[in-house]
């Protein structure tokens, strides 16, 4: 699908209560979707919609009200593989992107990892992508490695080879799109290399999968995790996509209702995929939300969706470098990145800028941003985050530069 | 109750009242055992095959109306074929329950008044349970812990 | 808290869209709360106000609309540990109660059983109180035994007694109030044997919490585990409590963001309770919801859901008494069980039963209940269970046995 | 900025600009390392203690204005006071940060003027992270990973 309409975000706003102007006219700019999105409408409504007219326990129930609920439930699960072009088998639901992560780590790193084996890792993940490998490489005597930056925030990539070439590498666990640097990771490519060293690799699409077209199968890795309230979604739901292939042959993670076949006093039998990995009430009223999410993003259309985050922050680039001493880290070249913006001023803590801008309306994220081997590797504790998402517009990003130059003169009083 | 006539039409009641079939065969050549893991409820069948053809088939073992005569009618259409013909038929049924073909009498006999199962998602699990066990059972002579669906 | 006031279920439903009439003047039978219960207005709008605003992620946000969400987040902790008398410390966030069961499982479990330890489950246990321990046993070599029941469905105290008196029993996790048979279990003196031989005790409580008052500190166990939707909150939220000083002796069990003090190339630190055990964005918008449900409750008043409990299990089993050949599993007195009511009809399989009651709007659950060792132990499949609420009355009663005489009949025609 | 006068009054950014004790005193008594998990900001204490009483203390490391400002009005108040007085203005203090009691000046001189902090709770954690690391200090000689909030 290719959408010729480009995101109108005056008309996208309609969609967003919290992002009305209030009675005096004022407006909220939120720049943090990188830490969650706005919710339009159509979601609530739909998670609503299924609390007053659908709710039941799904899976089991004969009676029609459970029939319905286990459609819309697996309705929103149809809806999410359609969006990454995932097999409908491996798509699981988990609680968040760390859930999804940790499943991996547990479920297969636990049970396969040797001592000496290597997982890689990069310097700019989130912390999701990397304490499950150090929590499970503790216990199996596997090694957690870093793959290293270039200064311009990009992988370096020259590492990652001689490290798949001369150790015993078994996972690539890397981001797709990284929430401080905006940097986008060429993970098809890595996938290719890793793939012929014989490692497998997870792609932690919790940044990507919001922002532009992502397609499991095109990028060819056999996990990818992401996240329902960046995207749109409600809080508590998050996506596990694994090759079935690979999840038919892992012992399952979280034991419990709905994941088995048979229970027995001595011993249980594992159900068929997704459900082998869904232990317990899945989020029901969740997957109907992140559902409906996919549904919006697919008719705004994800190309249109890419369109717009560059040009957003090719206008944020040039605005925010006119400030004066004002530092941008990651890829200076907008089509090499997502909308995360991290920058620095140098008189002003990142906290001081969130909480003085606040004033203006203007939402930015200030701190090392889960990513502390990364911060550590720019030499800073941490930064100023803006990030955007279809509601914004330059508008918005001028705001920002405003706030900024008030901060500035207001501290120097 | 007009909105469950399709369901459970007269002649599902019959097989489920009067059961064909039922029982256990002494020195099968094939033997399944299968579970319902909606409910639990466990069917074991065994069938007694001659040169590649279905001589006896018998199936014991506790379910709900559906599942009962669902194996009750599936007995009585096999029997007689042979296994290449007795899966042709579990096939033709299995995609009568997914709704993706219409049902053809004279491929299933009796068990064409299954068909209206198909509009119950939940309980086209216990009409395939019988189908999918002999299935596994020519296939494999083992049966496996779900049916595919 | 005393409540004079007993619960009008005529007045309670009308807190529940689903619940109201139809215009043609039917309305739904729900009698599916042990699977999951409905949700009141007042959650679902807590829920949607959040969301339209107050949403942003927690914890980290320094400008005031992520401080706002913080607190409305934090606040359904509070309404939650103070409901069951739990220390906020220990009153961690999980999805599910499922995967509360499994955090001690695989944080404690996995890392202190030794073979031939012995975890004492129960044949009363959900799969969701088996099937962790199972999976924990098989990597540890420890051994799972389940203390059985006696005909009348209560368990077998003496051979519990003599198990903890004879065998190296390291845990004991057991369910209050059984989803199946309505037992409610004896915990605080079971946690008092289990304690006196240095066994910990986890309490399944998803089945009392949302039904009696439940008090964590009063039970004097180690750990225990419930769920949101069944105690008229959201899908997507479980609650785990655990004692703080049995908690901060244990390793983390799902890593990643917010659950950290620091995360270095070389390992990481982690945060105080109870975020140590809350990895990811936690499941924001549930905790309002689940605090807005906790209030509800409250409100109602806990001994007077009891009461209605009470009152309505009374009426039921002499109703379902008067049916031909009706066998009802459990406790014939309503004093010592829950509200939840399987029974069997000797010539209608429960699928039948369920499917056919819900021609007449009646919901009941039928199957194995994810209980498949207590179906062998009461040698049946299966069975239809009806399970009741705040909302339900007398009249659905009536309703089920109209039905189940009318579903006789049918299946004689 | 009227709105936020409260939480920066002239005193802070007084003290964030020209901070009092700054540095890292040589062959300290007392050295800690804290750090702020909110923001991955670290403050390293050094302390002289003889015959019981503070005598010399000093502040490095990187943070906000909030965090700067109160390390620097935090030695300036507990300079020259004994171990127990230092522990009584710690505690004073971190009630202030929670809104438990009103802030006495003749306690904590200028950081007196951190009150208005209390007021955003994000930030307290900023303002208490080095009068938690003293006290840990003071009690321990070692940091903690959190301050106890
Ligand atoms: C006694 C008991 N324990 C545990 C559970 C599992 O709850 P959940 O599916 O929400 O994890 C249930 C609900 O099915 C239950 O009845
Ligand atoms: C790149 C990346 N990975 C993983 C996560 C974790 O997502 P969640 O907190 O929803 O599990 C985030 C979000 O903070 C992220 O930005």
């Amino acid at each position: 699908m290719t959408h010729a309409a480009l995101i109108n975000p005056l008309r996208v706003r309609q969609d967003f209560s919290l992002l009305a102007p209030t009675e005096g006219g004022a407006r909220l700019v939120y720049l943090d979707s990188a830490a969650t999105s706005q919710k339009p409408n159509a979601v609530l409504e739909a998670m609503d919609d299924y609390y007053r007219c659908a709710n039941a326990n799904v899976h089991r129930g004969v009676y029609r009200l459970a029939q319905e609920a286990t459609e819309r439930f697996e309705d929103g699960r149809r809806a999410v593989a359609e969006l990454v072009a995932a097999p409908l088998a491996g798509t699981i639901f988990t609680k968040n992107a760390t859930e999804a992560i940790n499943l991996v780590a547990w479920a297969w790193g636990l049970r396969t990892l040797r001592p000496n084996d290597v997982v890689m890792v990069t310097e700019m993940e989130h912390h999701s992508g990397i304490v499950p490998w150090q929590i499970v490489a503790k216990m199996t005597g596997a090694e957690v490695r870093f793959a290293p930056i270039t200064p311009d925030g990009e992988l370096d990539h020259e590492w990652i080879d001689h490290t798949l070439a001369s150790a015993p590498v078994r996972m690539v666990s890397i981001v797709h799109v990284s929430n401080v640097l905006g940097t986008v990771n060429p993970v098809a490519d890595i996938v290719a290399r890793a793939h012929a060293h014989g490692a497998l690799v997870l792609v932690d699409a919790s940044q990507s999968v919001p922002h532009m077209p992502v397609s499991f199968a095109g990028i060819g890795c056999d996990f990818m995790a992401f996240t329902g309230h960046k995207m749109l979604g409600p809080t508590g739901i998050g996506v596990l996509v694994g090759r079935p292939e690979i999840l038919d042959g892992m012992e399952p993670f979280l034991g419990g209702g709905e994941m088995i076949a048979d229970v027995r006093t001595d011993g249980s039998d594992w159900a068929d995929l997704p459900n082998k990995f869904e232990a317990g009430t899945p989020p029901i009223a969740e997957s109907v939300g992140l559902g409906a999410a996919c549904i919006y993003l697919s008719s705004l259309g994800l190309d249109a969706v890419r369109a717009h985050e560059v040009h957003l922050t090719t206008y944020a680039l040039d605005a925010l470098s006119e400030i004066d001493g004002l530092r941008i880290f990651g890829p200076r070249d907008p089509a090499r990145r997502g909308g995360a913006l991290s920058f620095h001023l140098p008189d002003l803590h990142p906290h001081d800028i969130a909480q003085l801008v606040d004033e203006d309306n203007v939402c930015v994220r200030a701190g090392h941003h889960c990513a502390k081997p990364l911060m550590r590797a720019l030499g800073v504790n941490a930064t100023a985050r803006a990030s955007t998402y279809i509601y914004n517009d330059t508008d918005d990003i001028d705001a920002l530069v405003t706030a900024l130059h008030r901060a500035r003169a207001y501290f120097a009083r | 109750m007009p909105g469950l006539d399709d369901l459970y039409q007269q002649l599902i009641l019959d097989h489920y009242r009067r059961p064909r079939h039922r029982g256990t065969l002494s020195e099968p050549t094939i033997e399944v055992d299968q579970q319902n893991p909606l409910c639990g409820d466990e069917l074991h069948i065994t069938v007694r095959i001659v040169d590649d053809q279905i001589t006896e088939i018998a199936h014991a073992g506790e379910g709900c109306s559906i599942s009962q005569s669902s194996a009750s009618m599936m007995s009585d259409a096999v029997v007689g074929h042979s296994v290449a013909d007795a899966l042709a038929m579990i096939e033709h049924f299995r995609r009568v329950m997914h709704g993706e073909i219409v049902a053809d009498e004279t491929i299933l006999g009796d068990a064409i008044a299954l068909e209206g199962v198909a509009k119950y998602p939940v309980r086209i699990k216990c009409a395939l349970l019988s189908w999918m066990a002999l299935k596994d059972g020519l296939i494999n002579g083992t049966p496996t812990a779900q049916e595919d669906q």
